[in-house]
């Protein structure tokens, strides 16, 4: 088992002719995802072919003609920030289900539209934007993190659950899990940007109801009070072994905009005062970012 | 991107805000002028236009008289003094720093004595995923002390990003606040017009503060703040061109300009990192085995997922400028792109810009076995160069070093 | 019994200090009609005086206000056009339950953003706009209809429910069921605007549910295909006797909005297409206006 | 309120759709002069500026050639005959009535021969609340017949009013209509367009019809039609001084200026009456009653909730100045406003008016006793005002006493 994604996830690219997401959707299928088609508008009709894996893909003008000729439930949205949030409304509309978007640098206004614009379809579930992407660890991947540094669970084995605001810290973490043999069960980049589309506390639930899944890693920053509101939430519903690092404790709290940044969040936000939640939570926090793998290790030993 | 207050107030009597009569100035004698036109028979403010806040209770360095970056000024003579004064001191706030900051733009402004001051604001509120408008009848400096100590007293309203304010909702918060008849009336329009700025232009942060009831019964705008999302600034040419780079910390400037996030610290380690996350990381690391030797980070900076050879030069000369730095960290966790090709633009890097302080490499991912045998070869070149196979070990390293 | 109004329902006039909204709350609260305040910016504080009735009500600058004093759940609006639809978003903010905007010339894009507005609320209700208002005979009327027409239900006595697009029409409905001997439970004046808070067919089932209702009788217009739907809804949930009339059988059909009125209703909206859905529904439908109540008799007979 | 295709054009441009240029022009001279900007080596279209619909396919009364609306002009001196004969003569449509409507003004415009033409349309779905956009790959004259026989070839788009057209609803329709390349972002473009003119200036219906894809592959607006939602037109000074009183009825104009609603028919039984509903159902029963003699309603005519003297003796002097109609039916039901007031407004009209056909007056509701009293007293004044107690019983006098 897993979460959002497994092998028989069909996947479409939106931006596949783009040079990133040609890039990726090629190393997406060399890993084994299973990609199905691709959408970049003016080109539909055309086949688009990966430079490695040498696969060929159809591409569509819209996600509405890519969904009924491919069946995809899947999409990886690579569109430049000036029209991203316009393509996770479209896939929305189309009716994929599971929408990561890997774009960087959306106008925080346009994901609000566009979030409010999800609200009403509760089959769909957008991960990012701004993120590495989610991966199912030897069955799916959708993003950009590099496949190999991590450990797929054996048959019958359990792993870990990794839910992360950042990128490379999340590969970090794997890394650090790969290498002291702890596999894991799917590791999702929830994304950096003020508005996400799946949200820890979401996230937590699932990673809960999965049967596979024996301890969860949660990698958050300074900003918002999320990771806040998921120890609660971790304390009241989740009975796995959770461990958590937030990155940013020598930020500097200057940066701030005006006023009416701290008064919005009642002064909270601070790595302080998260990992001080965290820990209320019996939540074991790493120390340093060395400690990732050593941390979900604690946890799980304390939970015995 | 931040604004200067007559900007952000220009942008809202544009949209409908009742703001006090200004005139931009660049030297006293425009000064003397603006007095003029404005003091109409009383007295005009003279106020700096720089975007660190805390202007009112700062003092200009070095100036024999106590005088900050706003002054009530009763006759041309003394409008004309202070500009001259202003002018010619660089401002310390408590948002400046020590060094204070330099004042190049004034402006004069029609007196419009509060009577009672008010706070509004307006942010996304991350929680609910939209933006939502903030006001306090408690207005003034010491707003942030009133949301830390009386978060009751500050009203949050949520507004729909596709709509903006509503009429009723201004109503509301209008009457909520204590306003009455057509100052409540006026009160509405201000606060749709900051509604309507934000809306219309993507600001990720808009502030007036105070709203003022002025003296003489009038509802005006008296000081304004607005940052604005640097994402949406492609479909704002108009904004984008308010952009003052004098106001900016100059190494951030070249960074943004190499596309690269950068951002100045007080410590004495730099650090060169692949993502923001892992950047932010790489400082608590080295603040966690620094901090007992007085060692800590010099500066954020994330080159990107996908470092390039120039990203990473660029990035090497914007933190060898600053002459506090006594080591760098190099902590780079190839993920798609090769280590062997970052490892490569590192010796590069160190070849054109020179390490004259220990540079530590931590380098993890995609290829690092051929990564090492780059880097062991460049040793020679690079005789400051130094590699570490784990984070903790790297870290410790170059605190040793540069302690 | 009644639907949606009844003695203890405690109202507000939005706008109630402008000439029509003084008049009719006046001759609301002869009627009996519990008003216990109203709304109108700038002069909260005051105190309005009802000429005939004499009865003082508070007055508040907002709706929140006045919910908060007064306990209101209902309210009668009568703002202007420019902002009428912002009074019933205030409404529903504030969390009346039912709204009843008489205000007629609401700009129609106005409309359809405060319909969204309440969609999320379902608790709350709007009937209208550009409608007479809503009576339960001799126990609340809240709008402009005259009241001496209609004919309260005596105790235990069942009566008959109306709803109407039509203003004077309904008054020519009820004065003819009066006549006849036939009281009334409620009489829903739902307006003739295209986009109205509720439909035909949410009242048809509230009135089904009304153990006090015997029979309905529903007055419709030419143009949009709401009486179409409401026939295929009384065919399949209504048992009780349905009569119906639909005016505009002699509008002149080429007084039309280009093609795309035809377009969109599919060449629907005649008063013959309604009447025949409407008798295909089995629903009594009187031949002239004057026929109103003896249709709602006939109506009866049928059933029995 | 309707407006020019010139006029729907001109707003469509300013956001930004794609429309071939032209020139409005008052005089045979004014479209000689045209010709010569625009004709480009080729020709240009003339075309007639009227409201009414099937100007293609019309026929100037009383001119001897073969000669509609919209004729394509190969040269200057074609162009000036042409535009002289449209400005000299009536124009007959299937929507104007044979007596045919005068033409004021005309545009020249630049050749833009369609290859292939497209229908969008946007108009309010009464069932969902909200606008739709409609398109279809069979565009033209005969998109009604498309609808009614081919319904699934009529795509439908919900709007969301706040936002409008959004930019992957516009693409899907573009590609789903057939569009390919650049063409489709052009046609999106225009759909984009389309949406911002009904949602920025509250249309009540938007057409352009054809959407065309030119012999040149370009693609434009090649006609367009616009109706303002007349209760926003306060809201949009621009849009209401677009209004061309000479388009309307003038009987209608004048009662729009005395806020009464009036609609000019066929029949010769002119009704006045209180509230909308009411009115048709008056002119129902009227039919009703006299269809078998050949009588029916010449008018519709709502005097509003609550009659005023002033109203009813406009109401009145509009219906009688149509030599048509033979006899008058009030009905009028006393709500809140006293039927006795109706009955002194009535008798001061016939008095101030004169009623030379029959006027059968059926009132009820409040105060009809009284109301009673006063007719009959003022019977031997206006001997031709008869009164009726039922709905029915009026009907059949009023058809019995015009017949």
């Amino acid at each position: 088992m897993s979460i959002l994604v497994d092998k028989s996830t069909r996947i479409i690219c939106q931006g596949l002719t783009g040079s990133a997401g040609s890039f990726h959707t090629d190393q997406c299928l060399l890993y084994g995802s299973q990609f199905v088609g691709g959408v970049t508008p003016k080109k539909g009709g055309t086949t688009w072919k990966g430079e490695k894996s040498g696969k060929e893909l159809p591409v569509f003008n819209t996600v509405s003609e890519a969904v009924k000729a491919t069946g995809a439930s899947a999409s990886m949205i690579f569109v430049p920030p000036v029209g991203a949030a316009d393509a996770i409304m479209e896939a929305a509309d189309a009716g994929i289900q599971v929408i990561v978007a890997i774009t960087e640098g959306i106008p925080v206004l346009d994901m609000a539209k566009a979030k409010r614009f999800l609200k009403p379809k509760p089959r769909t579930r957008l991960i990012g934007p701004n993120c590495p992407g989610v991966i199912t660890p030897g069955a799916c991947k959708i993003g950009i993190m590099p496949g190999h540094i991590h450990k797929p669970c054996g048959p019958g084995e359990k792993g870990v659950g990794v839910i992360s605001r950042s990128g490379t810290l999340t590969y970090e973490a794997v890394f650090q899990l790969t290498a002291l043999g702890l596999p894991q069960t799917t590791c999702v980049g929830i994304g950096g940007d003020p508005i996400i589309g799946t949200t820890q506390i979401e996230l937590l639930e699932m990673f809960q109801n999965d049967p596979q899944t024996s301890a969860i890693l949660m990698i958050g920053e300074i900003g918002g009070t999320a990771e806040e509101q998921a120890a609660v939430f971790v304390s009241k519903s989740v009975t796995k072994p959770v461990a958590a690092f937030i990155a940013g404790q020598t930020a500097p709290p200057g940066r701030r905009m005006g006023h009416a940044g701290a008064i919005i969040s009642g002064g909270s936000g601070s790595a302080k005062d998260k990992i001080a939640a965290l820990e209320r939570a019996g939540i074991e926090v790493a120390p340093t970012p060395a400690d990732l793998g050593s941390a979900v290790q604690k946890a799980m030993a304390r939970k015995k | 991107m931040k604004v200067h207050e007559y900007q952000a107030k220009e942008l809202l009597a544009a949209a409908g805000a009742n703001v006090p009569k200004h005139i931009v100035v660049k030297t006293p004698d425009e000064a003397a002028a603006a007095f003029d036109q404005l003091s109409n028979g009383g007295g005009v403010v003279v106020k700096a236009q720089v975007h660190a806040g805390g202007r009112g209770q700062g003092q200009l360095i070095g100036f024999s008289d106590k005088l900050g970056g706003v002054k009530f000024c009763t006759s041309k003579e003394k409008a004309k003094a202070v500009a001259e004064a202003m002018l010619t001191h660089h401002l310390k706030t408590k948002q400046t720093g020590p060094e204070g900051t330099k004042i190049q733009t004034l402006i004069v402004q029609a007196d419009a004595e509060p009577a009672k001051e008010f706070y509004l604001g307006m942010v996304l509120d991350r929680s609910i995923g939209v933006p939502v408008m903030m006001a306090s009848a408690e207005g003034g400096m010491d707003i942030e002390e009133v949301a830390a100590k009386h978060p009751e007293k500050i009203l949050k309203v949520p507004v729909a990003p596709e709509t903006g304010l509503l009429p009723f909702q201004a109503r509301r918060l209008a009457y909520e606040l204590g306003f009455v008849g057509d100052q409540a009336a006026k009160a509405e329009k201000i606060m749709l017009a900051l509604s309507k700025v934000y809306r219309d232009k993507d600001a990720s942060l808009a502030e007036i503060n105070p709203l003022a009831i002025t003296k003489s019964g009038d509802v005006v705008v008296l000081d304004a703040k607005f940052d604005f999302d640097d994402n949406a600034l492609f479909r704002h040419k108009d904004i984008a061109a308010l952009r003052d780079e004098n106001e900016e910390n100059p190494a951030e400037v070249r960074a943004g300009k190499a596309n690269l996030n950068f951002i100045q610290l007080d410590g004495t380690i730099g650090c060169l990192v692949n993502g923001a996350g892992l950047a932010m990381a790489t400082m608590d690391i080295i603040n966690y085995h620094g901090k007992a030797h007085g060692v800590g980070p010099a500066n954020f900076l994330d080159v990107g997922g996908s470092v390039t050879a120039e990203g990473a030069i660029e990035g090497f000369r914007i933190i060898l400028s600053d002459p506090k730095v006594k080591g760098i960290l190099v902590n780079v966790f190839g993920g798609i792109a090769s280590c062997a090709t970052i490892a490569e633009a590192l010796v590069k890097a160190g070849k054109e810009v020179g390490f004259k302080v220990p540079v530590v490499v931590r380098l993890e991912g995609n290829e690092v076995e051929k990564a090492r045998v780059i880097l062991s070869q460049a040793s020679a070149d690079l005789p400051t160069l130094k590699t570490a196979n784990d984070l903790t070990t790297a870290a410790k390293m170059v605190v040793e070093l540069s302690k």
